[in-house]
């Protein structure tokens, strides 16, 4: 009994162990349902492809979720920057400025939601609803509503280096990789990290051992906006396109990737690695069910159960709730409830 | 923030009378007066102990000190210096090498007790990155010595919620312990602790004293404070109603005086 | 009836861009169309849904050759170039590529020979053709007001916007245009209050013109909440959701494009069997019948609703 | 400066009148730019029509809020309840047992809900998120797609009772309003309503005190689940029109409501007027912005700037941030930050 | 549950011998055995003092008797009958007429003082609405009279969050004070207290047992311990070490053999 607890708790000090585990067995179905799509290197490499801005987006806002606020401006981030870098590329031959302004564009959104969220007070959750119609709407403005195709970019070296392949391998994926990694340090071994942690746990405590919480969530905010202009980057090169609309539809996926993930509604902690599962099951879902035949209308529904397999599993992995102290123990140890809170 | 004493010029001229000192502090919560016109100040190497019925304002008159609150009106002085109220903080304190226990909750509850001791000062290394391994290392070190804690579930792993109410006090005191001071406030530090937990402390306070540093002590066992302390201030519905050298007051007075204070007033104030 | 591996689609796997949502108004004949060619020609379909978002059809679109089926189906939103690399790729595997519902003009020349067609109306045209209808049927004169609420932010899709918004003003009428907010373009009947809105401000508008099915179809709810009486103001939409059908009978609407979405499902399936199976070349087919007005719509309700129209 | 401070606290102590002011504020702009519009009655009783079923989603939400949870599965109740009402009427000519049946769904899926937060402990918003897609998926299977007109229920009783018009006034409105103030009863003056504060609030206190965390929020998800479905029938009988994407486009709109409405994200605290002056805001906004001749793309931007005015509005109104104590001890007690959780 | 004294059968029927009895209780925390074999047994009209090192497990186990915790382990007597662990909570508990007052927070931060002493136990009209005018009122009475609160900010409506430390505790036992139970368990209920407030909690202890009820007192300051209880246990690391009637151990005994068992181990548990 000893042995098997603590066996188990040296399993789970693995940060997102469980919810890795669950992203393997989903991998494994669809290799079994579908094996003529998910047993050829094509599919992963597209859901890499596919996947790389996504991921960018879910480990910044993860920083943020772990500081007990959100962002849901990051849409409207990414429709923005696409803009400003097709605008410069498109009109002005200048992708490098381009590259530039568009990463100084979400810094400014990002600054703008710090300031009104530090500064103002306003709850993130409305106030970052607030500036995603703004800057969504005023993209549109900006761009009149017309999309642009970029169509020879692929010759840039900006291109070559941010969405290029190496082999079928494409570079966006190392570099979505590369700065989760860098965010997992940010998160766990950084001052700022471990200042954002206790923001989200209590801001008091926090301002009581000396942390200084405007200053730090504001860079948060401004490290988000930054994040999502570079997703917007990867997504509009990839594309070799920028769509006025782009960016809405992953409000939902990348949320649904941070919570998938484990990462606590209510700030204090988080798991990197857990997002980065949480994304891949996200980016895999629909495609795989798709793969497995389910007809067009059930795919939602079953992309639902998925969810809530995968949720569920992740928790009977954590630890298989016997009786209801040890229930209770669990949900408080992992956060899986309110109790966290107190 | 180094985590170890750094020689800050502060610490050899020892020029300064006053550690830190309170004039005319006014601190209004909406329409509740906590603090009004309170002097108060405290020698280089003086305990000063600071009692007083609840609600009476000490603990918003430390957290004023160790820069939590800012004060509606009055002004506040370190070393002699005066301070500029807009970049007060606890970080400036704690530059300041002003270190406060504080009353209320000052851990996060989620985070591992090595992240609780060393948050807002960590080790880090050449590139900035936590040195966890030397934190976790000095924090298992605090556990064990510094306040010695036999519990079951203690270890620096550990996470803050899952303590007991006396485990939860130790790391707070440990942390004032281990970031040495010239000024330690401690805010009813016994509180929850074991019997030999709290002749820690005593002794602790003493030490700081034998080591040419200050504190404030805010305590109820009078008889406590009475031991350690070399002068007493009384607190009363936020003003400073007496303050005594040690010598001129002894418990049994001091005792009949908390009472007197209260009956005093009997419930006149709604 | 024909065994299974005898029908000319049989062991074709094709994957199919519908366009919007499950059940969306615009979207539901294309699925059914699609489901019974699949079905009659033994094709196995698979049905990949967008919400009309041109990067969600790029990964979907990397996502299907990725399975390297037989054939896809692809939407023309995201535009000519943003397929080029993949299409090319495609065919270089002999994946049969045909698209639908707005043209890839471009690719469809280049690849018409491997069996790339088109099964839609030109966007465009279809405005112009709704916009000239309005005028027609309403009798709308120069300097009338008219409001265009439309999604010309929405590539590709927001041609037909342009068609009937540019027709309009050509016609010389006065004309606001307005952008469809998220919002309403996935619950449309959000767009009440908004248009009753406008209509209180304008009293003396002649016209309303969308392009958008779900908005049709609450525009004659709009009218009613406004105190307008049908036929009051001229108005012009697309689609034919049972909603819209009511709202032409008791004549709040006036004229509504019918693309014959059943079509751009039926016929991109038959051109898959086809062009895998005796590698006939793409097929361009316009869709659009035309429009449908008050007068016209009787014989169509039933159909309409099983889905059909 | 004693008086003012608490004549400024007297004001306080009523009940969302900062946002309510607010609101009121935004109809006289809007009946300045817009008379034409605004002093016809016309546009209320459209506001009202729409709105209610708005109202009823905020209400309930508002409840979750309090305690700390939250429910993303409500736009697909409005499709399926609505297909359940629908198939009833259009089938089998049944209103009464459509509707019995349509609020029975709700339930259904609210418990649903219940469990896999209160019992099996998933976070909500992702459990919830999940039921959302299963259930619109399944909407969308049940109705095969299909959208119903029911253009001559005008005729039945129920329509009567529940959307009917009474001289111009839409019957709706008194069933939305009427449950509001039920609910704010429920919040302020029950015994569940106090429970659901205090679980918000910190959930072990609750468990401490003897609150049945469990069955308090499995109870509130249901009831949400009810309410979601009775906005449903009232958005689709005043339609008369059954499309299964209804209820998608609710999901921020009301979640705008709830916290533009004053309500902490963090649970704990919830302001039903908040919430009831929010719910009109939102409705309001654009159709206002619309009739002032804002046009074409500039219209989104705007709506954000308007959501900006008013929660910055609101701040300023329950009291002038005056030097950072003040600011932060504000913040404190209005719940406008983090500090709150503490 | 009504808020006054009903005559319950449990009340009347004084036939019971002990209020509650724990057998063999064991409980442990994923790896933490905080309590292992533990016997514990209160009389019907008994003080029972329990003592013991932070994280000796001591409100762990009153946990267990309030139906916080479930044991992993062992089984419950309350008057003698065997309570069915499935089935016990803090509302049984309450039903059972067991109050306690928790060490860890149990109020509501954000909720106003009024609510926090009614909550579970609210007065309700006859349409099952809470009669919040009586609520206020009462919650009145006990600040002014129960403790005597003479603190500025403090009224029925002011919110947890801004009370002081001692003021929050004087609402945890005014809670206790008014809801009258047979058994009334107190976890370090002096924390925080000044001079005036802790007599009046151990004059409120005296007068339970001459109340003809019962009382489970944790307490680290072994003076108070031992002037008002019975019995006195001592726990260490989770097991029962000793069970004495007061008379048997003398208050320096006592202390010294609340050292002695410290010393006793050192640090040898890591
Ligand atoms: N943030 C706040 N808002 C409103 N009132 C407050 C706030 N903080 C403290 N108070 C009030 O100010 C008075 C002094 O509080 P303080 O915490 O300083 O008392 P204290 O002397 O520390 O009491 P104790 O001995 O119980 O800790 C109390 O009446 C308290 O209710
Ligand atoms: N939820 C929990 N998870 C893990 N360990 C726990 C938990 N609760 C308590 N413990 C551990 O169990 C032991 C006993 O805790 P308990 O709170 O009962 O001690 P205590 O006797 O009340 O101490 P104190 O006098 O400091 O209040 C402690 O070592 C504590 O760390
Ligand atoms: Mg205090
Ligand atoms: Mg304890």
């Amino acid at each position: 009994m000893a042995t098997r607890e603590s066996l188990t708790a040296r399993l789970l000090r693995i940060e997102g162990l469980p919810i890795s585990t669950v992203l393997l067995l989903l991998v494994a179905v669809f290799m079994l349902v579908a094996p003529e799509v998910f047993l050829s290197y094509r599919i992963y490499m597209s859901f890499l492809a596919n996947g790389a801005p996504l991921l960018v987006l879910a480990a910044g806002l993860t920083l943020l979720i772990a500081a007990g606020e959100i962002d849901l401006s990051f849409p409207s981030v990414v429709a923005l920057s696409g803009w400003v870098l097709a605008y410069c590329i498109h009109q002005h031959e200048a992708p490098w400025l381009g590259l530039l302004l568009a990463l100084l564009a979400g810094a400014l959104v990002g600054f703008l939601n710090g300031v009104l969220v530090a500064r103002v007070g306003i709850p993130s959750i409305i106030a970052t609803l607030a500036t995603q119609f703004l800057w969504g709407g005023i993209t549109t403005v900006l761009s009149e509503g017309l999309s642009y195709s970029l169509s020879d970019i692929d010759e840039l070296l900006v291109w070559k280096l941010l969405v290029g392949r190496i082999g079928p391998l494409p570079v966006q994926a190392l570099w979505a990789v590369g700065l989760t990694a860098w965010l997992w340090l940010v998160l766990n071994r950084r001052r700022f990290g471990e200042h954002l942690l206790f923001i989200g746990d209590n801001a008091k405590v926090a301002e009581i051992v000396g942390v200084n919480t405007r200053r730090e969530k504001t860079r948060a905010f401004v490290l988000m906006g930054v994040l999502g202009a570079f997703a917007s980057v990867l997504l509009t090169l990839e594309n070799q396109n920028f769509f006025n609309t782009q960016g809405a539809g992953y409000l939902l996926e990348v949320m649904a990737a941070v919570f998938i993930g484990g990462t606590s509604v209510f700030g204090g902690k988080a798991s990197m690695v857990g997002t980065v599962a949480g994304s891949f099951i996200i980016v895999m879902v629909e495609a795989g069910i798709v793969a497995t035949g389910v007809q067009g209308f059930w795919v939602r529904a079953v992309v639902g159960v998925v969810f809530l397999a995968a949720v569920v599993g992740h928790m009977l992995i954590e630890g298989p709730g016997k009786g209801i102290t040890r229930v209770r123990l669990l949900r408080g140890k992992f956060g899986l409830n309110q109790g966290e809170r107190s | 923030m180094p985590h170890s004493l750094p020689a800050t010029p502060a610490r050899d001229e020892q020029l300064f009378q006053h550690i830190v000192r309170l004039e005319r502090v006014d601190m209004t919560f909406g329409r509740v007066q906590a603090l009004s016109q309170v002097d108060f100040e405290v020698g280089r190497n003086e305990i000063v102990g600071l009692i007083g019925d609840n609600g009476a304002g000490k603990s918003t008159l430390i957290k004023i000190i160790s820069g939590v609150l800012r004060p509606t009106a009055g002004t506040v002085w370190v070393r002699d210096q005066r301070v500029d109220p807009s970049s007060y903080s606890v970080r400036r304190a704690h530059d300041l090498r002003i270190e406060t226990v504080h009353q209320t909750q000052s851990l996060g509850e989620k985070q591992p007790l090595w992240r609780n001791l060393f948050v807002g000062r960590q080790i880090v290394g050449r590139f900035g990155f936590i040195d966890v391994k030397k934190e976790k290392e000095i924090a298992n070190q605090l556990l064990r010595k510094a306040i010695g804690f036999r519990g079951q579930g203690i270890t620096a792993e550990s996470t803050v919620r899952d303590l007991s109410g006396g485990e939860r006090q130790g790391i707070a005191i440990a942390r004032a312990m281990h970031f040495q001071a010239d000024l330690i406030v401690l805010d009813e530090p016994t509180t929850a602790l074991a019997v030999n937990e709290v002749r820690k402390v005593l002794s602790f306070i003493e030490g700081a004293k034998s080591g040419g540093r200050a504190c404030i002590y805010i305590e109820h066992n009078l008889a406590h404070v009475h031991e350690v302390a070399d002068r007493l201030v009384i607190l009363d519905r936020g003003k400073v109603v007496r303050d005594v050298k040690k010598g001129e007051l002894s418990l049994a007075e001091l005792t009949s005086q908390m009472i007197a204070l209260h009956e005093g007033h009997g419930d006149g104030h709604a | 009836p024909a065994r299974a591996e005898d029908k000319i689609g049989a062991g074709i796997t094709m994957y199919f861009q519908m366009g919007g949502n499950p059940g969306d108004g615009a979207t539901l004949p294309r699925t059914n169309g699609a489901r019974a060619a699949a079905a009659a020609l033994g094709v196995t379909l698979k049905e990949q849904y967008s919400g009309w978002q041109p990067e969600t059809m790029l990964s979907q679109f990397r996502e299907a050759l990725a399975a390297s089926p037989g054939c896809i189906e692809i939407m023309g939103h995201p535009g000519n170039d943003a397929f080029a690399k993949l299409v090319a790729d495609a065919e270089k595997r002999g994946i049969v590529i045909t698209s639908g519902n707005s043209p890839l003009t471009k690719l469809k020349d280049q690849y018409v020979g491997s069996g790339f067609g088109y099964a839609g109306v030109d966007l465009y045209e279809g405005g112009k053709l709704t916009a000239q209808k309005m005028i027609e049927y309403g009798k709308l004169k120069k300097g009338d007001k008219a409001l265009e609420y439309g999604l010309r932010a929405q590539a590709e899709r927001g041609k037909s916007d342009q068609g009937l918004y540019d027709t309009l003003v050509a016609a010389g009428l006065q004309v606001d245009y307005i952008e469809i907010s998220p919002e309403v373009d996935h619950d449309s009947s959000l767009a009440v209050p908004i248009i009753s809105a406008y209509l209180l401000k304008h009293p003396d508008l002649k016209a309303i013109g969308t392009q958008h099915g779900n908005v049709t179809a609450f525009i004659a709810k709009a009218l009613k909440d406004a105190g307008k009486k049908p036929g009051e103001i001229t108005v012009g939409g697309i689609d034919l959701s049972p909603a819209t059908i009511d709202g032409l009978k008791k004549g709040y609407v006036s004229v509504t494009l019918d693309q014959q979405l059943y079509l751009q499902g039926f016929l991109p399936v038959m051109q898959c069997a086809l062009s895998k199976k005796y590698g006939l070349s793409g097929l361009s087919i316009n869709t659009g019948a035309g429009v449908v007005t008050p007068s016209s719509i009787g014989a169509l309700a039933p159909l309409i609703d099983k889905g059909i129209r």
